[in-house]
Parts: C-alpha cells; structure tokens; sequence
C-alpha cells in the first residue's frame, strides 16, 4: 500500500487531494502508476496525458518514471512548482 | 541555516539583524524579498493563494540551501517562504545570504530564489476578474536555475 | 532613486519598507548591507574612519545609480553610505533597487555595489594593532567592475 | 588660479588639505600639475612619482594627464577608492 497525494491543478481537476493504492507486480514503479492511474479515463486520462508537464516526487524527493515504489512510501503528483 | 514556511509575514530588518548580529568576520549580507504583484502576464490580480507540501517544501528548501553551502563560503543563510492567502503588495519570500565578501553573498542569494523558483514546491493560485487561476511555470525561470549548472559554464 | 551620504547609522528595513511601499508593481526588492570585519588581509582590525570627497561622493554615486536605471528594468534604488568612525559589526552601506522581476534587481544592486567600490571617492583607514594603515584597493574589485564591461561579453 | 583638493593617504603624506596654484601658459592641464607639484621635490616627488596609483578628478569627474585646466576649477588628487 503506498499513499498518493495531488497537489494544486491537478488536485483540483481529480477532485481528491490523497488516496491509497495497492501495489503489485504490474504496479512497482512511478511509471506504472501514471499508467494505472490514466486508465481511470476522463480526467486522469486528460490530466496525466502523455506530454502534460506533471512533476512526481517519491518520499518527498523528485522522481522520474523508472524510480521503483515501496509498500509504505508517499507518492506526489503536481504541476511545475510556482514559488518565489 | 534556517529554513521556515510560514502563513505569518516577516520583518526584514529583524530578519538581517538576528543573521548578522554578533559575528564581527561579517563584511557582506545579500537579501532578497519577492512581493505580490497586482499585474501578472497582463491580468490584473485581486488576491493570491500559495499551496505547498508541508514536509517536501522544507525539505527541498534545506537541500538547496545545503548546495549553496557547499558552493559559497557563507556565515548563515535564512529563506522565509510564505503560504496561504495574500493581497498584492504582501510580502511573499524572503532569501538572505551573509558572507566575508559581497560576491558569495549576493551569488548565493540569487541561487537560492533561482533554484527555489524551480524545484520547491510551493504553487501559486491568482484571483483575476476572470476568475481564479493557477500560475503557469515560467521557461525563463528555468533557463535562470539551468546556468548555475556547472556544465555550461557560466560560472568560469 | 534616492543617494545618502552620512555618518548616522540606517534602518535596513525601515529603508526597504519606504522603497517598496504603496507600488504594487513591485515584484523583487534585492538589497545589500557592508559591514565593518574585525579582521582586514589578515590583521585584526579594532577601528574604522572613513573618509570621503563631499561633492563628488554624491556625484559619482548618482551617476553609477543612473547608469544602471538605463541597463535594467528598475522602479528605485537607494544608496546610503556612511562616513566617519565606525567599529567592527557597524553597517557601513546599503544599496537596493526595486522591480518587476528579481534578476533585474539583483543585477542592478550587484552592479551598483560594483561600481561603488572602484568609482566612488571613500576611503578606508584601519586602526590595527601595528597602528593605523590607509587601505589599498584590492584589484579583485576591478575586475568586478570591469565585468560589467560590454566589451567583454559577460552580460550577452 | 584654480584649487588642489588632497584626500587620504596623499593628504597625510603632504600634510596638506587643499591649496591654490596659479595657472600659466606651461600649466594648463592635469600632466603640468603634477609636473609642477612632483618638481617640490620630498614626499611630493616620493607621492606622485610616476607608476604610484594617483587618481584625479577635475570639477568632481575622473580626468587624465591631458585633461585642461580652467581657470576657477577644483582638481583632487587622491589613491585608489576603497569605500562600499
């Protein structure tokens, strides 16, 4: 079980700031849990459509496709940060 | 080295003081404050939200500040970042740098905003009379963080 | 844009409150404080006296603020600097320039401490435990300035 | 006649603040003063020697040996700043 957490825009757009997802042998990396996530369709297809400038950050460091998930780790999905 | 996000606003001069304050091997404090704007890519704005991730913005702040460290010989440091509601003219970021000489001092402070612009996640919601909308990353902030890389040179 | 000579100490924040108030276009206030070291090229330094040309000090400090009002984008500046005795932990000058954007205002104030140091007629005398000595101009603040040089590329 | 302003160092070294000198036809720019001045010879000749890092305005702005002199006008001799 890892938590996913959404920030700004996009915590707007999906309508949820958190939730917990089960990981799996199809579910072990960032990558393949953009995937699972964009299969929801509407919204999440719309919002992490391939190319959408979304920022990933893993245990609160930023991560990329290939970073593998761990049970327990929290996972960030926000747009370019606009601080300053 | 401090590091604080904060709803509160901030007193610069108190700020400075408590940075410099007592240590005579000083010569040099760089600071910077950045501001709410009433106009932003030619749309009036009313009022601004700043959302962050508690935990990560501290987090990334540190990271930064530890870099600038590494890269300047520095006394102390200090970053206020603001979060909530705020009008224009409101005080938003405070970055700070002291040092025996002007250049680690003022070249570290602009790392800091420069870096912090790009990597702290820190997101800002604007008011506009066509209502409220998220700010979009700036390139030129980007290309800002991207010279202090050290393999393009701008540093030699 | 406002240039103060004076041998009275100055409020850091009380300054950069009265050169940022009531103008919400405002968006990046960069500022830089000197400070008094107790320790100069390795020698411990107890005292201070600076000495200026009336007249001309003003003069040359507002033709360095003029020069980069015409290079960035700028909404005011401020420079104080002082003269007289002065001890180790005393302000000695403030510079800081107000505008949309932080890069302009960080340049700016780099620029305007830059020009200070190699243009402006101060000078410093120490009292060091050898006695009092008048400080010689280091050549690294001719090279700071002299990047500023358009000639030589640094700001392409 | 015009007025010689010396600063720091050099005024200590001289032991002088300021002073009038009258303007002839063999003094008439910033290289004849310091001609002038450098042929009193002692801490005249030791200050302004050439190669010392003198620095001189005419009327408050940086001048150089070929600078003109005008009657009425304040030239300072002084070193290198080191203010800021």
């Amino acid at each position: 079980m890892i938590t996913v957490l959404y920030f700004a825009r996009l915590r707007e757009s999906l309508g949820l700031d958190r939730e917990q997802i089960e990981l799996s042998s199809s579910l072990s990396t960032v990558g393949d849990l953009i995937a699972h996530l964009r299969a929801r369709g509407g919204a999440w297809q719309t919002e992490l459509a391939p190319g959408k400038p979304v920022r990933i950050a893993v245990d609160q460091d930023m991560a990329n496709p290939a970073t593998p998930l761990a049970d327990g780790c929290e996972v960030a999905l926000f747009p370019p940060v606009t601080g300053g | 080295m401090s590091v604080r996000v904060q709803t509160a606003d901030f007193d610069l001069g108190e700020e400075i003081l408590k940075l410099r304050r007592g240590n005579p091997k000083i010569g040099a404090v760089a600071s910077f404050v950045g501001l709410v704007r009433d106009l932003s890519e030619g749309t009036a704005v009313s009022a601004m939200t700043l959302e962050h991730y508690p935990g990560m913005t501290e987090k990334a702040l540190e990271e930064i500040v530890a870099e600038a460290k590494q890269r300047w010989e520095l006394y102390d440091t200090l970053v206020i970042h603001r979060v909530g509601p705020l009008l224009p003219t409101d005080q938003i970021v405070l970055v700070a740098a002291s040092s025996a000489h002007r250049q680690d001092a003022f070249a570290a402070c602009e790392f800091i905003m420069d870096y912090l612009k790009t990597r702290a996640p820190f997101w800002k919601k604007e008011e506009t009379p066509d209502g409220a909308r998220w700010v979009d990353a700036r390139e030129s902030d980007d290309e800002a963080a991207l010279r202090w890389d050290s393999t393009n040179g701008y540093n030699d």
